[in-house]
């Protein structure tokens, strides 16, 4: 029985192909301002990696931003929804879910099902989202994984506010000027990030385990820096399990769900 | 080869600039020495209406609480939002961080609807011993001090009962008569930086009025008649373009009117709640040491929260801006601050009738945006200098 | 433009005509009582306004944190609330105007961060909207955006004479009788710069009217409370506008009669024309700017609001009419713990939550609606001390950022998708496990 | 209860009315008081849109425009029949949610009252294509509450019922039961000039094609 999620996000947009409880095919793509057009591409390459036709697929589940222009989906979920169940699949334990997006960040708290209890966005603003990070690695010239690197060099963080996105890139360049080293700028970028991370996980309720899903997960500096603001570990992943496709992956468990519970085989 | 031996004299300037880095010192760490010598309890408050010399007559140490160095206000942030003001949510966090673990209490007031949440996330969640509480009225009339009177005997109870301590009338008449020297020294230390050849910056003003706040009165006394005398012999400032003052909500940082001197703007004077404005004129001593603070306190300069007393602020701001010789006005306000930031509105509406130049800065309590601040400032003066060309 | 014969700024005759129409469109359906009331007597209330504005007589402003009653009481005064015009322009009229305001107030140097109520009222203040007044009263409940608007006003009059009540931010008796001695203060206050004398009796009849409209609002609450609610959802808020405008006068009266009227008959008529899936308490800010998008929530969604903060009367709400002394002190404590916002936003966050709880249960709620108005600093403060209270009793809670006079904060449509998403995604599957087990 | 089996029938029945409004624009210019305004249909079961766009001259009515008018109603087909039939009011369907209203109240409120004047045209709409099936028998609910103000409104009502000779209609249906709408239109437009006592102004051209 296999069943398909994609997930259009606001920079990146994923699908996933599952057979049963197994994962057959997972593809990331770019995001495009034609979402229709860019899940057809992401859900085409990744029946092309799983070597099937899109005729066996039984059931497809849209999230993520453009969940609408998903065509050709059965039927579309919130990504909240989708990243609580992808991430209870891999971590069973996981109580608290940390989604930083493209354009926002979610707090979302599962029962032991990976049923959605309760969830905080910060959609207002794009401090502590991953645009936030996009565009200091821009301001400072530097490519993502460059950036990521630099935060376990040495040197003391700069402290940068977290209130806004804006405020805190005009005190970069500020930071630059006055000759400031790179790594300590990073590491005061991601505690800035992992300041707002912590309070929108704070305000949902902190419940072990913790885990941090979403494309700004593959930064270990941001990792490092959340961990320390909320004092525990974060749980991992198992090893060659990318983050950012959780959404696409819950999308999939839910059409598998559907299919099973509407009788499809 | 080992430097040449510093001489034994070292120029005036350097021992003020050596003088005002020990106070500077004093006002960064969390946990204030003199409260550790003294042995005396130390209980935070949060407002300029709340007389400190009820904490030094009932043997407690009074510690103006502030966000200090907290870098991030995340535990402060999850109770209160980001919507509400940096400064409240630097100081909830410094408490529920543990940062203020050693205080024995903390005293609330309802300054303002932000701080009147913090107290209750401090009540909710801190482990402090002691949460007093003042309601300061927000008028003038007699039956508005009254109540002010009553609300201090009731906060002198509560601390008496809480710290089984009596708060003599000759304890409270010591205390005035300390704390009207600090104000003494406050003043000499403000005519150095407001005289014709000024000595001190408004960045050394502010850093000795938030010291008045943060040690006790004797402690300061000794450091500012050091001050007062190795700033006397000091040579006046150089590089000042244009005279300014300083007005607006809470401001405790003078690395951030340091920030705003450095383009050459001199802040002669102040009507800040850490600064000059909120240690006022001496306590007139006579009658009840109690009623003596009412008034002292309760019809200093009026904060913005004082509903309908904008007119008594107004004049005591034109008066500071001539006796300064300003030439124009800096505005600084925490974002969302709702009360400071009526007072633009308050005066742009003056400034119709009575135009005088001013410059409005929003900021966040923790961090200076230093570029943005130079900017500002810069352009400001160079708009002061072309009106006065 | 001409009302009532003479020319009228034109954001006034809009109102006029929209609410005149409205009148004349809802009074068609026997079953909408409740709302045709509602605007008749704004209607009244408006034309007594200009009429007395016409006629000279002395002009009272005051900020939506006082409850008027002293002022009806006083005979020959126009008492008007500043955001009265916001709120109708919204409410009744059209929306244009209401932003209109609100960018006027701040490019007079009004900050953004102040509470849209006030900026609007500041805005129709400064394009001439309400007559001169004689003099002005402030009160510092609800919040501090009061304590800014009162100032802005007095300023903007040049300094007209301006009485402040000031209201601590206790729950006790000693706070009570200190308000109520301030209310004693305001009356030569009034009668001075009105020139009106204050009638004892005439101030009885007048709470009185007040205590017979209280027991229409508590049997009000009562029939709103029926599972499932079949008034409106559009109506839950309208304790607040009754309260601000026309607390103590016959047409308050006559509004919360035909509100629990209206919502008896509908309850004992049983006919339903939606089926009812979710039950919120509406906390913080009604929409006011459309109050259409009520009926899209139960319609679409099935989501009903049986009561809103705004619409919560407490029970202190009763005057002891007796003698002067009691009269005052019952006016001044409905004043500061029964006035919807005062009541909940003045003190701790005690009242606040322990409020919603009640409300949630009286109401059998599934949920809890926190339409966070930006401008609110004291339940934006409190934002965690609540989650977490709701967390404890086990009730899910929808918070987000909303303006109640600017869809610019929020559009339309972002409020429908955070509404449907949290129905659909949250508490319609809770209630289907909840039904599983 | 009408109920429309088809797109295509509900398009020829309440499509095909609408897209005659044009012809009656001064009047329809009038009721709306010159507000330049933008209505949309969202109607439903089964789906038909159109939207009335009065800030062209004359009002253009177009079924497949996606734009977002500042005024939305939104109801099934059949109800909305009833709205235009006058058998259900504004009012009313908004209280049972049978209507569904969206965007500004002030403009809402001067569009309303076009259906305190479209039952007058609508029957002979019907009867005019053959579809006096539809009509509605029975005891016509209020539209509206009495005006407290003497207004264009009451203007525009007063001349229609004249000219459709409330007394002279009954007579009228019972003797000739077909009313030729472009008969009524134009007598219409020429009593509405009298009564608001302009001078008589130029009878629209008589197009030649006739409604079938």
């Amino acid at each position: 029985m296999i069943a398909a999620g994609v997930d259009i996000g606001s920079t990146a947009s994923k699908a996933v192909i599952l057979d049963g409880d197994r994962v057959l095919a997972s593809r990331i793509g770019p995001s495009s301002t034609n979402p229709g057009r860019t899940a057809r591409e992401i859900f085409q390459q990744a029946l092309a990696q799983a070597g099937i036709s899109e005729a066996r697929v039984n059931f497809i589940v849209g999230t993520g931003y453009g969940r609408a222009q998903v065509a050709f989906a059965h039927t579309n979920v919130s990504e909240l929804s989708c990243h609580g169940r992808g991430a209870h699949f891999y971590l069973p334990a996981a109580r608290t879910v940390l989604d930083i997006g493209g354009q926002d960040t979610k707090a979302i708290c599962i029962d032991q099902e990976g049923n959605l209890l309760d969830f905080v966005m910060n959609d207002k603003c794009a401090a502590g989202t991953g645009r936030f990070l996009e565009m200091m690695a821009r301001t400072l010239g530097m490519g993502f994984d460059e950036f990521a690197a630099m935060h376990f060099q040495e040197g003391e963080p700069c402290v940068i506010g977290n209130m806004c996105s804006v405020f805190a890139e005009s005190e970069v360049i500020n930071l630059v000027n006055e000759g400031a080293a790179l790594p300590r700028i990073i590491k005061g970028l991601h505690q800035s990030l992992a300041g707002r991370v912590a309070a929108l996980a704070k305000r949902v309720g902190i419940e072990p385990e913790v885990v941090i899903t979403g494309g700004v997960a593959k930064n270990a500096g941001v990792i490092d820096a959340v961990e320390k603001k909320l004092g525990q570990k974060l749980a991992n992943f198992p090893p060659g399990v990318d983050p950012q496709i959780i959404g696409a992956l819950g999308a999939a468990l839910i059409a598998r769900d559907q299919a099973q519970r509407s009788g499809q085989t | 080869m080992s430097p040449a031996p510093v001489p034994d004299q070292t120029p005036p300037k350097g021992l003020a600039r050596e003088l005002l880095a020990e106070l500077g010192a004093a006002i960064e760490a969390p946990k204030p020495e003199g409260a550790i010598r003294s042995g005396r309890p130390v209980v935070g408050y949060f407002c300029s209406y709340l007389p400190a010399e009820l904490l030094l007559a009932a043997g407690l140490y009074p510690l103006r609480l502030r966000g200090l160095s907290v870098e991030d206000s995340s535990s402060g942030d999850a109770y209160l939002s980001h919507l509400t003001c940096s400064f409240a949510r630097h100081v909830t966090a410094a408490v529920l961080d543990g940062v203020y673990d050693f205080l024995a209490g903390q005293i609330a007031v309802n300054c303002c609807d932000h701080l009147r949440r913090a107290n209750d996330v401090l009540v909710a969640k801190s482990r402090l011993a002691y949460h007093g509480y003042l309601s300061v009225p927000r008028g003038f009339r007699a039956d508005l001090f009254s109540w002010y009177l009553e609300e201090l005997a009731r906060l002198q109870d509560s601390l008496e009962d809480h710290f089984q301590v009596k708060i003599t009338e000759a304890a409270l008449q010591a205390a005035i008569s300390q704390t009207n020297q600090v104000r003494g020294r406050m003043q000499k230390l403000d005519e150095l930086c407001r005289g014709e050849q000024p000595k001190l910056s408004g960045a050394d003003l502010l850093t000795a009025a938030v010291a008045a706040r943060v040690l006790l009165p004797a402690e300061f006394v000794e450091k500012a008649d050091a001050l007062i005398a190795a700033a006397e012999k000091a040579e006046p400032l150089s590089g000042i373009r244009s005279r300014v003052i300083l007005m607006g909500g809470e401001l405790d940082d003078p690395g951030y009117v340091r920030t705003l001197e450095s383009q050459g703007a001199h802040v002669a004077g102040d009507l800040l709640c850490f600064g000059r404005r909120g240690l006022g004129l001496p306590v007139d001593p006579s009658g009840p040491a109690l009623a003596a603070l009412a008034r002292a306190y309760l019809y200093q300069v009026p904060c913005a929260r004082m509903m309908g007393e904008f007119p008594r602020r107004y004049q005591a701001m034109v008066k500071l801006f001539q006796e300064c010789g300003a030439k124009g006005i800096i505005f600084t306000r925490i974002k969302f601050c709702q009360i400071w930031a009526n007072e633009v509105h308050n005066l742009r509406h003056r400034f119709e009738s009575n135009p005088l130049p001013m410059l409005v800065l929003e900021r966040e309590y923790g961090t200076i945006s230093t570029g943005q601040i130079k900017t500002r400032v810069q352009a400001f003066l160079e708009r002061l200098e072309r009106a006065e060309g | 433009m001409t009302v009532l014969g003479r020319s009228r700024p034109r954001e006034w005759e809009t109102i006029w005509n929209t609410l005149t129409e409205m009148e004349c469109l809802f009074s068609a359906d026997p079953e909408g009582t409740g709302l045709s009331s509602a605007l008749s007597n704004a209607l009244h209330l408006l034309r007594a306004q200009f009429t007395r504005a016409d006629a000279g007589q002395p002009a009272v402003w005051y900020n939506l944190g006082f409850n008027p009653e002293l002022l009806w009481a006083l005979g020959g005064v126009n008492p008007f609330c500043v955001s009265e015009a916001a709120a109708l322009s919204s409410i009744g009229g059209d929306q244009a105007d209401t932003e209109a305001f609100i960018d006027l107030a701040e490019a007079h140097g009004y900050s953004s961060d102040c509470c849209s109520a006030d900026k609007a009222g500041i805005g129709a203040l400064l394009k001439g909207l309400y007559p001169d007044p004689a003099c002005l009263v402030g009160i510092s409940t609800p919040c501090d955006s009061q304590v800014a608007v009162v100032q802005a006003m007095a300023e903007q009059r040049n300094r007209a004479p301006l009485f402040v009540i000031d209201v601590p931010p206790y729950d006790d008796e000693r706070t009570f009788r200190h308000v109520a001695a301030q209310l004693r203060q305001l009356i030569p206050f009034l009668e001075q710069h009105t020139g009106c004398k204050m009638e004892w009796d005439k101030l009885r009849q007048v709470c009185e009217t007040t205590n017979r409209t209280s027991e229409y609002l508590w049997q009000w609450m009562e029939w709103r409370s029926a599972v499932p609610t079949m008034q409106p959802s559009k109506l839950a808020a309208f304790t607040m506008v009754l309260m601000i405008t026309f607390s103590g006068s016959s047409w308050g009266m006559e509004m919360a009669r035909a509100l629990a009227e209206d919502a008896r008959r509908k309850v004992e008529s049983g006919v339903r024309y939606f089926e009812e899936k979710v039950r919120a308490i509406w906390y913080q800010d009604p929409v006011w700017w459309d109050i259409q998008i009520y009926d899209w929530m139960e319609g679409e969604l099935g989501l009903v609001v049986p009561i809103d903060i705004f619409g919560y009367y407490a029970s202190e709400g009763w005057i002891d009419t007796s003698d002067e002394e009691s009269l005052l002190y019952g006016l001044a404590r409905r004043m500061v713990n029964c006035h919807p916002m005062s009541r909940q936003f003045r003190g701790t966050m005690k009242h606040y939550i322990e409020d919603f709880l009640v409300l949630h249960r009286q109401f059998h709620a599934d949920c809890g609606i926190m339409a966070g108005h930006i401008a609110c600093k004291h339940s934006w403060g409190g934002i965690g001390l609540f989650k977490e209270a709701c967390k404890k009793a086990d009730i899910p809670l929808l918070v987000f950022e909303f303006d109640m006079f600017d869809p610019r904060i929020l559009t339309p449509k972002e409020l429908q998708f955070e509404l449907k998403r949290f129905v659909q995604d949250i508490v319609l599957p809770r209630k289907e496990r909840a039904a599983r087990r | 209860m009408t109920r429309f089996n088809s797109v295509a029938e509900a398009d020829q029945v309440i499509g095909g009315f609408l897209r005659e409004l044009p012809r009656l624009d001064p009047l329809i210019r009038e009721i709306v008081q010159h507000n330049p305004l933008v209505m949309k249909l969202e109607l439903s079961d089964p789906p038909l849109d159109a939207e009335l766009d009065l800030t062209c001259t004359p009002l253009a009515v177009r079924m497949d425009s996606s734009a977002s008018g500042a005024v939305g109603l939104a109801g099934s087909c059949s109800d909305f029949h009833r709205v235009l039939l006058g058998q259900l009011p504004v009012a009313v369907g908004i209280n049972r949610k049978k209507l569904l209203v969206r965007g500004s109240t002030a403009k809402m409120m001067k569009v309303v009252s076009l259906f305190y004047v479209v039952p007058y045209i609508y029957p002979s709409y019907l009867e005019s294509i053959g579809r006096a099936d539809l009509l509605e028998p029975g005891e016509r609910p209020p539209l509206h509450g009495e005006r407290p103000l003497e207004g264009t409104m009451n203007k525009i009502i007063s001349a229609l019922a004249y000219l459709a000779g409330y007394g002279l209609g009954l007579l009228k249906r019972n003797l000739t039961p077909r009313l030729d709408i472009l008969a009524a239109l134009e007598a219409m437009g020429q009593g509405l000039s009298r009564a608001a006592g302009q001078p008589k102004s130029e009878p629209a051209a008589a197009s030649g094609a006739e409604i079938k």
